[in-house]
This record gives structure tokens, C-alpha cells and sequence, in this order.
């Protein structure tokens, strides 16, 4: 009987807005497979942690970073043991395509100077994951007093790397997924890993699902290799 | 009722910037006219009776109906007054044909009182040819015309007529004061009429009240009145 | 068709759907206050004003995130209109329609009180000796003569509904096939890598849409403009 | 002062300006294409309508997107203006100014077309045969008579442009001291766990300023309807 | 230059829905008189040589210069024709007082012919207590004695009065045809007048046009023209 109820059910994702490409592919395949239909919300993590809250009619979360989890499971709208981390990414320091900048990430490294009277494109360093972490970055390697007032913050990664691309800054920092899908920019250097908390996208089944065993289901498919090539495709790193 | 009282009775007090309206009239005749220089009130008292302004103090009476009355608090609001109004610059509905505009008050006072008879009055007026017309394609004395149809076929108790004749050929005046004169008697309207045209004044008034400045400077017969 | 995916013509439609609905739905109601506003003297009325008008000031996510809160699930105004007509808001087509139309009411408002205002007044006078009450007034003279600026203003709301995108997206979400326009379909491909053409697209759309929403407008417009010309 | 910040006051008083100047400098441009488009009869004139609606039809960080790619650094009309004027938009107030007026711009149009639509062209025949060439005309009679939609117009613009965020953003950033207008500095805060008490003090700011600002508008109006009125 | 040619010559054709106009004459008269029942097509004349409608077909010439001509493409705009032009419904600006919509004509001419006596017009016409005014606040015989001043004072080459004395009264009427008068013989500008009053036409024309449907149906003195 359970079997059958799960056949016929539909699942509704709440997910960061940039895993789109890779999630609709790993949703379509598992359509396929399962029968089950999936239906994803995708937006900021900001805005759907606050619809859970508000009741959403959501059964999966996924975030594009620990902060927005972490409020929704203070809540107590996550079910209890299904929270763990899904992916990761990096975080790239970015120019555009023509440009003849040359830079080596490293403690001090000159980028303030690099910068001379332009900007920095950042997704916004208060609000956006990958802000926070490009901020946290700077701080750690000493650079970010300097460059401060040179900080343009945009509201997302892809508004950050449409000002790169579009050469009105110079530089930028974005997420490595990004920035290898733009043909307009070329990647200067990543971050090393220690210099920013771990980038992560945790996912859980939320309390108010009616359907927790559709769910799990669908959560052990994108453990499995096949749904992992999805996301290691659009260059996320699958965390174990 | 109605006889012991006279037909119209209207007493209008009003301040006004620099214009001060102190009118106080009674009538009992079929047909009364407003007469007096331009600016002196006429229209303004006009507009007393039909209810488009109040009167600081006043009180107007048609055929024992108390309309206004600013002592005991009375104001019947004006589409109840069963007034029929031409006004001065004819104010017809631009968004009606002439047709549309000529039903409108017909269909408000669809069984209320006696109606006039539609064909003859559309006939005097010469406006047939013109009922498919929209009035910003009227001549200024067509559009005149059509005000005074639309306002004799709302079933009025009471005719204020503001210079109805004004702006047309002596052909055409001749012909609606017989209608107006037909008005008055077969159909028993009385009317309040206001005109600066002393022909038109003895032909059709049986009272003539003399404005001037706001106020009533001489009432009586057309003789009378008009004299000197 | 045209290379749409299902998904892409659900947001279309819906679009469309949410559009329609959210004017013609907030339509009396703005005849009803621009009517207010423009007639009637009372205290508050500055204040009522600026309430009217809010949805234009604040930036729409704060105007969606108070739709969340008021007209949710667990919303004080959301609940009781549950109850009272078993309409939710919350996640549906609905929300989003009523979403939309906040966004474009004030401009609808504004642009009715506009017309209500330059009325000559002195027809509604001339309507009511001939024995037309306030009703009919209203019906037979008001509304027929404001009737361009009632035009512009279910254009300027029909428009901005299209467009509606921060204040949706954090009130109803952006589910596919329920709660996801255009807009928000274009907001999911900029999300991602490559999805700039399909974004254009969509775009594209919408523009259609205005622009068939416009004519339609304009030769309306042309026919009131002859019909109730006050000059020849 | 209140509680705020100096980085908040700055963005109070940098929307202000943003608001201000974005309203100024379209209400010219606005006033001339609204008389374009309700006077003359061209070929294309719908096409003209069409894209002037579109910062309304349009998601606004399409808008933004798109200001990016002609108003930029490298944008074809961006470079060009630098090179006659010396203005540059991206990343300077500027460019939100810029933003904001383009998104409040078809709000404006309309309000003051409409206005035009409705005056009474004889008094403009009136004017002309007392010698008034067309120029004068429009000034002493057109003009006037268009005022409580021009104010309507206004007024509109300045309050969108307060709540002006999508286009802005995407176009210029949100650099505080420079580009950090209210709306963004709401978004930042919206965006952080907890951030909502701040969000809604800066949403009170706006209020407050649009509240100022339509009290303005109400008593210029009521001015303006007692000088032009065509009753009594 | 000016003695050879008509004062006024005017040939205007043009057909709109039902109704043609068709009117050719000319005049040598000081004060010409168009007359004719309501709706014959006055305010359409006066319309085609002031410039506000363009005929089909036609050509307007007045002292010599040609204003309008179909056939040569010459049609000087309204601006530039300096015509005063009284209408039939005032048209007055309701923005401005009564004063600045004198001054309206006024200013846009000075320095181009001679200018009226203005204080002479304002105290005949009885509007000096009013220039502070709007014109939503006039009776509708002041409204149209403003308009009267307002095209006066624009130092007109020619005057085109459309009925500029109905919904007078018979006192001031007088005054006004005394100063008409005085614009006529004393200032020597021409007039064509609209009129339904036979008296005016009488006293103040020395040629009438009589109008029907359109058309010229009979020219010459008052005395040949009115004898039926
Ligand atoms: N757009 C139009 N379509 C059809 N007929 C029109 C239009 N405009 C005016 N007319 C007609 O043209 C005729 C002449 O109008 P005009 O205003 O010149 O008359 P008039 O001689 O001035 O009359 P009045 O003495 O009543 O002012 C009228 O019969 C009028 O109905
Ligand atoms: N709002 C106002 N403020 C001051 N005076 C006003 C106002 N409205 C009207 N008046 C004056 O009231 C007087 C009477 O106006 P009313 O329209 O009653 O005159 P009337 O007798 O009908 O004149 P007419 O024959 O010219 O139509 C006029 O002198 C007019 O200027
Ligand atoms: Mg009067
Ligand atoms: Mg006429």
C-alpha cells in the first residue's frame, strides 16, 4: 500500500535559485524513474525559509547555506535526522574575458591595487551566501579593509558576474559554477578552502510534509552516483 | 391644498464673495419671469429652486411641496424636486446622442405625473434630424434647443427655463413660445422663466418679477413692470 | 508551440490569469475609493491616501513579506477569508493574483481619481434635476465620462501585474504551475548559467502581451475619446 | 538621530536625492512625449507606446539587466554620454537616479497623457486666435490646464522611485554612500536572519517621505483645482 | 492696394456628415451681418475665416491679405491672422481672471496696429469690478461681455462677433452697439456679426449675408434683405 501512495505522489522542492539547472535535470531523471511528480520553488533561500515559516506547502528544503537552515530548524519545521549536507561549491576571484589581470590569492595579496579606482563586484556580503563568503575570504587574507569602499554589492551571485561580464568591474567574486558557464569572464584565482567557511547546501525533509516516505526517497535518489553527475556536471562538489 | 397656497413661493438668502442673493418672490400666475440686468441673480435664483445651491436661509415652496425650508432643516435633493431645468448654457451630456440625452429625464420620471407630449415638442424644436447627433456636433442654438426638449419631457411639477429663447431666429422663438404657451395651459406646468427679452416677456408672462442686483426691485404684471 | 516548454506555457498562462484577475478584481474596488477620495471630505483622508499608495513606495519584497504575514495561512486577514469564503491565498494562483493587483492598484487608483476629478461636475448636477440619483449619476454620468482614465488606469495595473515579480515571489513563492508567472520563470533562468536566451524569451512574451493589452486600449480609448468628445 | 545609523542616513537621504532628481529629469521628457502621443498621429505610434510601457511590463531586474548592458561603462549609449557630458551611471548615485526614473517614467507618461487627452481643445483654438503660436499655447493654456495630472504624474514617479530596488540594483549595485538607497539597504537587511526590525524602520522612513510628499501634493492640488476650475 | 480688393471675400466649401456648407460672398461694409435661423452654418463661417476649420475648398481674403487658399496651399495659421474673434459660447480661460484673459490677446499683440481704448471697453462693458475674478464664477452675461473685451483688445485686423449680444439686457445691449459702433467708424476695423436680432442688424449693418442651410440666400442692405 505504501508503494503505491508513493507512486502517485507529488513532492514540492524549496531550493536556492542556483541549483536550478542541475536539480531539474536530477528531477526530470527521477520523474522518470519513479513516477512520482516533483515540483521545485526556486528563490532566494532568505525568502523561502520565511514561506516555511509562514506554512508553505513545501516538503523538501534546500538552501544555499547553513545560515537560512538554521533558522528554519530553530523553528522546529525540519523533521528531526533528515538534515544533512547535500553540496558544495568554490568561491573564484573573476575578470573579464579580455582582461590582462594577474593575481595569486594569498595573504595581502594587492588587490585593492589591482582594483586602483574600479570595483569589485560581490553578491551582497550581509545577505547572500556567497557574499558572506567572499567577504569572510577577504577578512582572512587581510585584504578587506582596503578594499571595502570598493565593494559594489549586487543582490545575487549572477547580478555580481553580469557587472564582471559586462566589464563594468573589473574583478569579481563569484562561485566557481558560475563563473565556468560564463564565456565573458575568466576565472583570475580560487579561494583556498580555509579562507571562508565551508560553502554548503544543506537539504531536509520538513516537518509538515505529508508525504515523508516519497521524500526519502527522493533524498536517497540524489545520493546515488547518477543524480550526483547532475551536480558535479554544473560544477558543484557532491560532499559525502 | 394647492390653492390655498401660491404655486411658487421662494424666499433665498445667500452670501457669496462680494454677491450678496436676498430674494424673497411669490407667484401664483402659470407663467412668472425673472427679468433684470445681467449679474443681477436670476440663474442663481434658479438654481435656488431646483435645488443646485442652498440657501444660508430660505425656503422654497412649489404647489405646497416644502422643497427647501432652512429653519425647519428641509432640502429635498434635487432628483426629487421634479424640476425641470433648461439651464443657461444647456449642459446636455456629451457622451449621449441627442436622442440619449432627451430620454434621460424621461425615464427617471417614467410614471410620475402627466407627460408631454414627445412628438409635438421634438417637431417645435425642429431637433428630429439631429436624435442620432452627438452634441459637440451641435450649432449653439441646436444644442439650446435640445436642452429645452430635455427638460419639458422629465415630467417636471415645475419649467425654470434660463433664457430659453436666447441665440435663436425669430421663426423658430415664435413657434416654442406657442409650445411654452401650450405648456403653461393644457398642461397645467407652471413655469419659471427667465429672459432679457421684453417681447417675450408680455407675450408669455402673466407676472414679472424685477431683479436687480440681487434683489427684488419691482413684482407685478408685465404692464406694470416694465413701463417705464 | 514556439518552442515553449510546458512549463514556460503554464507561466504564461498563469500570467495572463493573475493579470486579468488581479485588475478586474481590484477594478470597482478602486472605482469605489478613487470615487471616495475624489468626492468625499472626511479626517483621515490624507491617511487613507498614503495607505493607498504604499504598495508603490515600499520595495515589493517588504509589501510581499506583509502579504505573508497578513494573508497567509496563519495570517489574521488570510484566516478569517478562509473561513468566511474558503478562498486561500497562501501558495495558490490566488495569491498571486492578489499579489499582482496590490502592486498595480495604486496606479490604477490614482489614475481614476485623476479622471473623477476633471469631471465637470456640473453634468452630474444637470443628470440629478432631471431626476437621476446618486446611483445613476454615478452610473449613467461619473463612470461613462472617467471612462479614459478608467482605461489607463486597468492598463497601468494589467501592466505592472505582468511585470509583478518581488512581491510574488515572497508571498505565494514560485511553484511551477501554481504560483509561477513569467516574471518569476525569468528570475529562475537568470538564476542559472545559460539560461539568458530562455529569459528573453519570456521577456518577449510578456512584451506581447502588453503590447496586444495596449492596442486593445488604444482603439478602445480612440472610440470613448470620439464618442464622449466634449469638443468636435 | 532616531536610532539610525550613518550608513542608513545616507541611504535616506542619497534615496531622496536618487528620487528627486530621477522624477525632475523625467518630467520634461515625460511632458513632451506625453504630448507626442496624445496630439500627434505618426506611423510606429503604438510601437513608441508599446516601449515606453515596458519598464512597467517588464521584471525589474530586466530592466536593470538592460540599463547594464546601453547605459554601462561599455554600453553603446553609456560610453557616449561620458564622452559628451562626463556622466558616468555605473556605480554612481547616477545611475540609481537613472534607474529609478526609468522605472517610475511610464507612470508618469501616462498620468500627464491622460491629462492632455481630457483638456478642452477649443481653448486652445481660443488661445491661438488671440495670437498665441503653438509654443505659447501649450505654456499658458495647455500646460496649466494638464497641471493636476502633471502633479498626479509626479507624484507617482517619486514614489515608485522610492521603492525603486530590482532595476537599481542590478544596475548600479548597492554601495552604501553611493548607490545604497533605502530600498536596498531594506533588501540587505530582509536578507539576514533577524534583520526585520531594521527592515521595517527604514520601510517607516519611506513612508514617512512619501507621506510628506503626497500631503504636498494634495494641497498643491486642491490649489490647482480651485484656479482651473470649470465650475464653481 | 486695399481699395481694389473686398474688404472681407469669402468662399468656403465643405461637406461634414449631413451638412454642406457652401458660402461665397464679399463685403466692402464697415459691419457686415450674417444672418440666418439656428444651425444654417454663421458659426461655421466665422470658423473658416478665422482660420479654426480648413475649408475643402475656399478662399478667404481680408484688407487684401489672403488667409486662406485651398488651391494656391496657402492657409496662414491661426496665429498669425489677427482676427478677434467674439465666440458663441465665450470660451474665456478658466485658469486665468477675467483681467489676465483681457491681457491674453493683448499681449500677444501689442505693438501690431492700433490698440482699442481699454478703459473705454472695460467701463462699457461693465467688467471692471469683476477682473479679479474667474471666469467660473461669472453670470452668463458677463462671461460673454469678457469675451467681447478679450477679442477687442487683441487689435484685431477684422472682428468676428458670434452673437455677442444675446443674454443681455436691452440697457447694456445699447451701450455695447455704441461702442461697436465707435471700433467700426472711429478705428476702422471691419466687422462681421452674427446675429438673430433683426434690430441690431438694422442699426449697426450696412450689408447682411442671409444663411440657410448653408448657403447664401440673399445679400445687400439691411432694408432689401430683411423687407419680407
Ligand atoms: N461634426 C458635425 N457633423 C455634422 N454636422 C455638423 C457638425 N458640426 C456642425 N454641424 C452642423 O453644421 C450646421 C451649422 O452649424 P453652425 O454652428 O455653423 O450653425 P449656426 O448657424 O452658428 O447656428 P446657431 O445660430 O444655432 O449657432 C449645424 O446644422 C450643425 O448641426
Ligand atoms: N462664486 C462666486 N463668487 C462671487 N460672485 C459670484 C459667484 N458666483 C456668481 N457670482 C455672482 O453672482 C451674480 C449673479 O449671478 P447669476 O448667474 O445669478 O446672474 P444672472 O442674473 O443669471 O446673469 P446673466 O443674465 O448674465 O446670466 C453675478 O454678478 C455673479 O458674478
Ligand atoms: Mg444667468
Ligand atoms: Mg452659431
Amino acid at each position: 500500500a505504501q508503494a503505491q501512495k508513493t507512486d502517485t505522489s507529488t513532492i514540492t522542492i524549496f531550493a536556492a535559485a542556483s541549483l536550478r539547472n542541475a536539480l531539474d535535470d536530477a528531477a526530470k531523471a527521477y520523474e522518470k524513474s519513479s513516477g512520482n511528480k516533483i515540483v521545485i520553488s526556486y528563490a532566494a533561500s532568505s525568502a523561502l525559509a520565511k514561506q516555511i515559516e509562514q506554512g508553505a506547502p513545501a516538503d523538501i528544503f534546500i538552501s544555499a547555506d547553513l545560515d537560512w537552515m538554521d533558522y528554519v530548524e530553530q523553528k522546529s519545521l525540519v523533521k528531526n535526522d533528515t538534515r544533512f549536507n547535500l553540496l558544495g561549491n568554490r568561491l573564484v576571484l573573476i575578470a573579464p574575458k579580455d582582461s590582462s589581470v594577474s593575481l595569486k590569492i594569498a595573504n595581502d595579496f594587492p588587490l585593492a591595487a589591482a582594483l586602483g579606482d574600479n570595483h569589485i563586484a560581490m553578491a551582497n556580503i550581509k545577505a547572500v551566501p556567497a557574499g558572506k563568503y567572499g567577504h569572510a575570504a577577504l577578512e582572512k587574507l587581510g585584504v578587506w579593509k582596503e578594499v571595502e569602499p570598493k565593494v559594489a554589492q549586487a543582490a545575487n551571485v549572477r547580478a555580481a558576474l553580469a557587472l564582471v561580464a559586462q566589464g563594468e568591474a573589473p574583478l569579481g567574486i563569484v562561485y566557481e559554477t558560475d563563473a565556468a558557464a560564463e564565456p565573458k569572464v575568466k576565472i583570475v584565482d580560487a579561494f583556498p578552502e580555509d579562507t571562508h567557511p565551508p560553502i554548503i547546501y544543506p537539504i531536509a525533509i520538513l516537518a509538515a510534509t505529508k508525504n515523508a516516505d516519497a521524500d526519502k526517497a527522493f533524498i536517497d535518489y540524489l545520493k546515488t552516483p547518477e543524480a550526483q553527475a547532475f551536480f558535479t556536471k554544473q560544477g558543484f562538489t557532491v560532499l559525502k | 391644498m394647492t390653492s390655498m397656497v401660491p404655486a411658487v413661493s421662494v424666499s433665498a438668502f445667500q452670501k457669496r464673495n462680494g454677491f450678496t442673493l436676498d430674494i424673497i418672490f411669490e407667484s401664483d400666475c402659470p407663467l412668472t419671469a425673472l427679468f433684470g440686468p445681467s449679474g443681477s441673480g436670476k440663474t442663481s435664483t434658479l438654481n435656488m429652486i431646483a435645488g443646485v445651491h442652498r440657501p444660508d436661509k430660505g425656503r422654497v415652496v412649489i404647489a405646497g411641496h416644502v422643497l427647501t425650508d432652512t429653519q425647519a432643516g428641509i432640502f429635498v435633493p434635487r432628483h426629487r424636486r421634479r424640476v425641470g431645468l433648461v439651464f443657461q448654457d444647456a449642459q446636455l451630456f456629451p457622451h449621449f446622442t441627442v436622442g440619449q440625452n432627451i430620454k434621460f429625464g424621461q425615464w427617471f420620471r417614467r410614471g410620475e405625473g402627466s407627460t408631454l407630449p414627445e412628438d409635438a415638442i421634438i417637431a417645435v424644436l425642429g431637433i428630429g434630424h439631429l436624435l442620432k447627433r452627438r452634441p459637440a456636433t451641435l450649432s449653439g442654438g441646436e444644442k439650446h434647443r435640445v436642452a429645452i426638449a430635455r427638460a419639458l419631457l422629465s415630467s417636471p411639477r415645475i419649467l425654470l427655463m434660463d433664457e430659453p429663447l436666447t441665440g435663436l431666429d425669430d421663426a423658430r422663438r415664435m413657434e416654442i413660445m406657442t409650445l411654452i404657451e401650450r405648456v403653461r395651459d393644457e398642461f397645467k406646468v407652471p413655469i419659471v422663466f427667465v429672459t432679457h427679452n421684453t417681447d417675450e416677456v408680455r407675450r408669455l408672462a402673466s407676472r414679472v418679477i424685477k431683479i436687480a442686483d440681487g434683489r427684488v426691485v419691482a413684482a407685478g404684471t408685465p404692464a406694470e413692470v416694465l413701463s417705464p | 508551440m514556439f518552442g515553449f516548454s510546458p512549463d514556460e506555457w503554464t507561466a504564461i498562462l498563469l500570467s495572463l490569469r493573475v493579470a486579468t484577475v488581479g485588475t478586474l478584481v481590484g477594478l470597482p474596488i478602486a472605482l469605489f475609493l478613487a470615487y471616495v477620495l475624489a468626492r468625499w471630505r472626511f479626517p483621515g483622508k490624507v491617511i487613507l491616501d498614503g495607505i493607498l499608495h504604499l504598495p508603490l513606495v515600499l520595495p515589493p519584497v517588504v509589501t510581499g513579506y506583509f502579504l505573508l504575514l497578513t494573508f497567509g495561512r496563519q495570517g489574521p486577514i488570510g484566516k478569517e477569508i478562509y473561513d468566511l469564503f474558503g478562498i486561500t491565498f497562501s501558495f495558490r494562483w490566488t495569491g498571486a493574483a492578489l499579489a499582482c493587483g496590490v502592486m498595480g492598484f495604486p496606479l490604477m487608483l490614482r489614475a481614476i481619481r485623476l479622471s473623477f476629478e476633471t469631471i465637470d461636475r456640473r453634468l452630474e448636477t444637470a443628470a440629478s434635476t432631471l431626476g437621476a440619483n446618486a446611483w445613476w449619476t454615478f452610473t449613467l454620468v461619473t463612470l461613462p465620462l472617467a471612462l479614459p482614465g478608467i482605461l489607463v488606469g486597468a492598463i497601468l495595473c494589467f501592466a505592472k501585474a505582468l511585470g509583478e515579480f518581488g512581491a510574488t515571489i515572497t508571498f505565494v513563492s514560485n511553484i511551477p504551475g501554481e504560483t509561477q508567472t513569467i516574471p518569476s520563470a525569468i528570475y529562475t533562468y537568470t538564476q542559472v548559467p545559460g539560461g539568458d536566451y530562455q529569459a528573453l524569451r519570456l521577456a518577449g512574451v510578456s512584451i506581447f502581451i502588453a503590447m496586444v493589452a495596449l492596442i486593445v486600449s488604444e482603439v478602445l480609448n480612440r472610440r470613448i475619446q470620439q464618442r464622449i468628445a466634449i469638443f468636435e
